[in-house]
């Protein structure tokens, strides 16, 4: 899929996104003590058609990265250009415009639906809502819409509690796909549903992207799926992209200790191989996004860090074609 | 963790509050229609204007409403309330006066209302469903239902009239005087004047006020002491202190009770405001000199002076027991001193 | 030949909800030889925690009741102590530690505390000496300058140090026999691999046996020397580790390592799926329970529910079906 | 993962729930045999209250004074007070004041309180800040109190009574609201909304009020039994309803100068106390049924 793309048909260009969160204190009169920096200096393409993989620990700042992409936190600094729009620069009724062409799934399949809406409104909703069809075609597409991601149409009239978790999830999908939208930013769409539903919902996303030439943004910790899923993989670390590159190579040739490390402490169902396997055991917590390190983010866990670590933050650079690592060391 | 900084900054933030308790109270006692003057002064003097246009420079009524308040409000800062219309006394020295009925009234009531209400949750809680459980539920209903004016008069019609088993209304029997004033609270000063008869009097005329006041604590606490202790046994810690080998004893007192306090700690400094509610019936019910009669009193005769003051105290006295219940709320919950 | 530690026979628990009576644990049987590392695996709502919390006899009653079954802890039946006596082997014996390490410390109590406390119920320790002990045990499993923290609150201690913790607090008494409840899985992936380091070495070091809940095959392919399989309050396979990954023979075992993606695997291989979901046993059925999602069913499995049945040596699986030739079994 | 109860990890999910959340809450409220009681007193004195000039025997304002102070008997069930007039009629008639001024006090409470904290809620800002201090202002007297003094200010008068107790009672309301809408607003439901592309219009009114109305009814029925308390409890003092209406708070009051004729007191209180005890039953199932643990996810 990837190779039949041409490089420069990018559809997504994000360039040094910073998102950070004031923290505030005091009752009457607020000021702002510090702030999480949840993404510092983002920059990534997303080409038209390819799945990239967003992967880090919890608190990483790959959700937020999701989410400012969307705008639905504006960023503090940054441009993210979706063919070739800076999403940045607009406001009210453009960006609700232009919200058609990218969509999100949630990581609840509970939470993300309104409890008091039929599973019909839910997806007729956004129809409704940009205007793309009165209310028996919308039905109608709803009907088709279920279809399509392998449910009932005769689920229209059912509420969002009346199904499992895998089911609610298709529901989620249906809605994102509603509006036809280029860009999908999946935001940990499996790690709420059992093993045996993970890949229903899996294989229904990978039909769906190649019958609708889609794009995905795929956000989630399990390093497994990541793999079978992207074409490319960005893995984050305290709000930095550590490492980014085609699939094969990372998980072949991971350059970062932090990449390399993750990687060594995924459980392989083999156990064989878990028995010969050598892993790279991390000391310590992941530090605060607070406060976080100086200079690089992963230094105060790294095996390899050596004084300039904590100095000066690794420039982000290409160390061969189409792969870029930040660390000192490599 | 700082409890003092804590504290100092809870007292500072107290300040803007009163200002806007006192402005609140100012506010509604004089944008009425009712003219203060018509309860000041005789209804004869009335017609005379030499007389009105007196009483209103020497009541201040002749500035502008805002020049009124701030005047209130220095009062105030020097401890004074102004005069009461109604017993010509300073409202400061008839609050002193009553206050300490109250307070003993309310200790009473309230000792009576954890002693029983506390266990009764906790033993709902643990077997609920049970009759027990079934006994509290109506308990709490009922308390929170029947109106203390009525059942008040119902047990003084029953014990002090049919049974004569205890006292009527009053703090003590009208023919002992009363304890030498020490600490306000008839129980405690007669001790300390070794007057058994008078404490014992003190006791009995004590009991029905401090029952049918506490009635509604104990509904309330009975209560949340149930639900808060069911959600707490629900919760992981608890299975794990089970898993450990605990006995059941230490699991509920030790681990669970601590953690149910939490919220029944907010809800008891809550409770005080159905306390003093219940106070204004309770001892309008039994004569009781406290500061809910004293309410009363200033609330039928216009009094307006007395009225905000009596008003004031209690919103003042809730306060403080809320900035109680917070650090009391800090010292039992370790989460939330690092805030 | 290890002797054997526990033996569970025919355990059934069921819970009473307001759809009715669920039966969530039905006819249980499994053993633990001293020593040895036991995996039970299942999705959630499987009943694999309910059978080591009914064996414990942590199960709140009312809604839950054990209906039937023995435990025999070196030969004594857990199921009929009285609650003195069970309650001086939980905590000493057998030890529990459960999923969350967030909500499972009592919130108010400091972490010292939490973990001297067994000492003191069970080896009528001071309080002295069990803060002396907790220090060290503390100190054993990680967590560093361990006497200074005595005093902390479970909030100041991060997931990873808390469930450190816990582990020690299972193991202040040398209990023969450790139960780990999805320890790891509320963790991130590097603290997860910090957590089975340990235990790995823990139970090494004090050659306790170790009953290992999770839905991860691949923890299990790490760790465990058996694995038990469980569905709708079954088990449905059980087999020697390699065995089991080498040769499963329960078309759901097969199916679940088939939807699992693998981080050693190259090339996009598409995700067996299992479709459908697990059923929630109102009845208990007269029917095999994987029946409505299985690809190998015949006649037989709608009639009759199939119990365990030797496959080969050490190894059976509960199906009517050989699933190396797609014939009947019997 | 989710699919399960806290502690026991049973799924909760089933085909047997088929119908909206509404629904369901309400049948869980007929369900529930103590709100199902409390709904029961309440009806009965409501039918009362509608029928008082069938069932009442007398004019409950006839004076009769060669019949003052009569113990019930066949003639007067509940006896008659010092004006003789017939205190059963009385208790009849008084059901049309505390029921009604009960309902109206808790509902303008309610509604006022609602949208008031929901605008402050949605808007935030200095606004909201202005709204909640006066609120906390408000809720530092204990309600009573406040009513006592704004009634007693006023003047003595069912009116002035109803307007004290909506201004002491609002800001509860107010608070509840405001918190229910900060956390609807932080759902990932009221998210995805926004990212479809929903206008800020839509999302409030489809996404966010819909859902923070719960605790709200659950608060009013809880609320109602306490408001019609309250109400008694200030013409008991002479600040509500004046004589000679016939008003049980007033009439408790009026009995208590002539303390051997327990009835004139007995009657109109048991009367309160049903009335309220209805409300708080009702409240009480209400709460039960709205609790979300009891309605699964």
């Amino acid at each position: 899929m990837t190779n039949q793309i041409l490089p420069s048909s990018n559809l997504l260009r994000v360039n040094g996104l910073v998102k950070h969160f004031p923290i505030y204190k005091g009752f009457i009169f607020q000021k702002q003590v510090g702030a999480v920096h949840a993404v510092d200096n983002v920059s990534f393409d997303v080409k038209r058609g390819e799945t990239l993989g967003l992967v880090g620990e919890s608190g990483c700042g790959k959700s937020t990265t999701g989410r400012t992409i969307l705008q639905f936190y504006r960023p503090d600094a940054g441009h993210v250009y979706m063919e070739d729009v800076d999403l940045v620069s607009l406001k009210g009724e453009d960006l609700r415009k232009m919200r058609r062409k990218m969509q999100m799934i949630f990581q609840d399949p509970y939470a993300s639906l309104n409890p008091r809406m039929t599973v019909g409104e839910i997806i007729a909703e956004p129809l409704l809502a940009h205007h793309l069809a009165d209310r028996k075609e919308a039905i109608e597409k709803v009907g088709s819409l279920l279809h399509l991601v392998g449910l009932n149409p005769a689920y229209y009239h059912r509420y969002p509690h009346e199904f499992s978790g895998g089911q609610r999830q298709r529901v989620g999908v249906a809605r994102a796909l509603s509006l036809e939208p280029s860009l999908i930013v999946c935001d940990e769409p499996i790690s709420a549903l059992d093993v045996s539903i993970q890949a229903q919902v899996v294989n229904l996303l990978e039909d769906l992207q190649a019958q609708f030439n889609l794009t995905y943004i795929f956000i989630a910790h399990d390093l497994s799926m990541v793999r079978h899923i992207s074409d490319r993989v960005a893995v984050m670390y305290l709000g930095v992209i550590m490492e980014l590159t085609d699939r094969e190579e990372l998980y072949t040739h991971p350059l970062h200790p932090y990449t390399q490390a993750l990687l060594s402490a995924v459980p392989i169902p083999d156990p064989k191989k878990e028995r010969r396997r050598q892993r790279i055991i991390l000391q310590g917590d992941v530090p605060s996004p607070v406060n976080p390190p100086s200079g690089c983010r992963f230094r105060t866990r790294c095996p390899l860090a050596a004084p300039i670590c904590a100095e000066q933050a690794p420039e982000f650079r290409e160390i061969a074609t189409d792969h870029h690592v930040a660390c000192h060391m490599v | 963790m700082n409890l003092f900084a804590h504290i100092v900054r809870r007292l500072l933030l107290m300040i803007p509050m009163l200002i806007g308790i006192t402005l609140l109270l100012f506010i509604v006692t004089h944008m009425v229609p009712t003219n203060p003057l018509t309860v000041i002064l005789p209804e004869k003097s009335l017609n005379d204007p030499e007389i009105v246009k007196a009483a209103t420079i020497k009541w201040g009524l002749d500035k502008p409403l805002y020049q009124q308040y701030l005047i209130y409000l220095g009062n105030l800062l020097h401890g004074d309330m102004g005069v009461s219309f109604k017993t010509k006394n300073p409202v400061t020295f008839d609050l002193e006066q009553f206050l300490p009925a109250t307070v003993e009234l309310s200790i009473a009531s309230f000792i009576f209302a954890l002693l029983i209400g506390l266990p009764l949750g906790i033993i709902s809680a643990l077997k609920s469903g049970s009759i027990v459980d079934h006994f509290t539920r109506v308990i709490a209903l009922l308390g929170a239902s029947i109106p203390p004016f009525w059942s008040g008069l119902i047990v003084l019609f029953i014990f002090w009239f049919k049974l004569r088993w205890l006292p009527g209304p009053g703090r003590i029997d009208a023919r002992m005087a009363a304890p030498p004033t020490v600490t306000g609270s008839f129980l405690i000063d007669s001790l300390l004047a070794h007057n058994m008869p008078a404490f014992w009097s003190s006791v009995t005329h004590l009991i029905l006020p401090a029952i049918i006041l506490g009635w509604f604590t104990l509904a309330i606490t009975a209560r949340i002491t149930r639900s808060s202790m069911l959600e707490v046994l629900q919760m992981d810690y608890i299975r794990t202190a089970r898993a450990k080998g605990l006995t059941e004893w230490v699991v509920v007192i030790f681990h669970a009770l601590r953690n149910a306090l939490i919220p029944l700690i907010t809800i008891i400094g809550l409770a005080f405001a159905g306390l003093m509610s219940g106070a204004i019936m309770t001892e309008t019910i039994f004569s009781w000199p406290g500061i809910g009669r004293y309410a009363v009193m200033a609330a039928t005769n216009l009094d307006f002076p007395a009225i905000m003051g009596v008003t004031l105290l209690i919103a003042v006295l809730f306060m403080f027991i809320n900035l109680t219940v917070d650090i009391i709320y800090t010292i039992i919950d370790p989460r939330i001193r690092e805030m | 030949m290890s002797e054997l530690l526990l033996n569970v026979k025919d355990l059934r628990t069921r819970f009473h909800t307001r759809d009715g009576l669920v039966h969530a644990v039905n006819g249980v049987s499994f053993f633990v030889k001293e020593g040895e590392t036991l995996g039970i695996v299942g999705e959630s709502g499987c009943g694999k925690s309910v059978t080591v919390m009914s064996i414990l006899r942590l199960i709140p009653s009312p809604p839950g009741e054990v209906v039937s079954g023995e435990a025999l802890y070196l030969g004594r039946d857990l199921l009929k102590m009285s609650n003195d006596e069970i309650r001086h082997i939980r905590g000493s014996q057998l030890s529990m530690v459960f999923q969350d390490p967030m909500t499972s410390f009592n919130p108010v109590m400091t972490i010292g505390h939490q973990v001297a406390e067994p000492l003191m119920a069970h080896q009528e320790m001071t309080r002295k000496q069990a803060y002396a002990r907790a220090a060290e045990l503390l100190n054993l499993v990680g967590i560093p300058n361990a006497s200074e923290r005595l005093g902390d609150y479970p909030h100041q201690f991060s997931g990873g140090m808390r469930q450190r913790a816990m582990i020690a607090m299972a193991l202040s008494c040398n209990p023969p026999l450790f139960i780990a409840d999805e320890p790891s899985t509320a963790l991130d992936v590097t603290i997860q691999a910090q957590i089975l380091d340990l235990v790995k070495h823990l139970r090494d070091e004090f050659g306790m046996a170790v009953i290992w809940i999770t839905h991860d095959l691949g923890i299990i392919a790490g760790l465990a020397d058996r694995v038990a399989v469980m569905y709708a309050g079954f088990i449905i396979e059980e087999a020697a580790v390699d065995d089991l990954y080498d040769h499963p023979s329960h078309p759901y075992t097969i199916g679940l390592l088939g939807s699992l993606p693998r981080m050693d695997e190259s090339g996009q291989r598409r995700l067996t799926s299992i479709e459908g979901m697990p059923p929630v046993l109102y009845q208990p059925p007269t029917e095999c329970p994987f029946l409505s999602r299985c690809t190998y069913k015949i006649d037989r499995c709608s009639k009759e529910n199939p119990s365990l049945m030797p496959v080969d040596d050490d190894h059976r699986a509960a199906c009517w079906v050989d699933t190396t030739t797609g014939k009947s079994r019997a | 993962m989710t699919e399960q109860t806290a502690n026991i990890g049973i799924p909760v999910i089933s085909a047997r729930q088929s119908d909206s959340p509404t629904r369901r809450r309400i049948r869980a409220v007929t369900h529930n045999p103590m709100a199902m009681a409390g709904l029961a007193i309440i009806i009965f004195w409501s039918v009362v209250a509608i029928f008082s000039g069938v069932i009442a025997p007398y004019d409950p304002l006839a004076q009769n004074v060669e019949d003052r102070l009569a113990a019930p008997s066949a003639q007067h069930l509940f006896g008659t007070d010092e004006l003789g007039r017939d205190e059963f009629s009385r208790v009849i008639y008084g059901s049309r004041i505390s029921l009604p001024v009960g309902l109206l006090v808790i509902v303008f409470a309610m509604v006022v309180g609602s949208l008031i904290g929901a605008s402050a809620g949605y808007v935030g800002g200095i606004y909201d800040l202005l709204i909640m201090r006066v609120a906390d202002i408000t809720l530092a007297f204990p309600p009573i109190v406040l009513a006592l003094a704004i009634a007693a200010v006023l003047g003595p008068s069912l009116n002035n009574a109803l307007i004290a107790m909506i201004v002491v009672w609002w800001p509860e309301f107010s608070r509840l609201m405001r918190g229910q809408v900060l956390s609807v607003k932080n759902n990932e439901y009221v998210a995805a909304a926004t990212i479809i592309g929903i206008s800020r219009t839509q999302i409030l009114f489809k996404h966010i009020l819909p859902n923070t109305f719960a605790p709200i009814l659950v608060k009013a029925s809880l609320d109602a039994g306490s408001v019609i308390l309250t109400i008694a409890a200030m013409s008991f003092i002479g600040l509500g309803v004046v004589p000679p209406t016939p008003e049980w708070g007033s009439m408790v009051s009026s009995g208590r100068f002539v303390f051997y004729s327990w009835w004139l007191t007995t009657f109109p209180g048991l009367a309160i106390m049903t009335v309220v005890l209805g409300f708080n039953f009702f409240g009480d199932g209400v709460r039960d049924a709205f609790d979300p643990r009891m309605l699964g996810s």
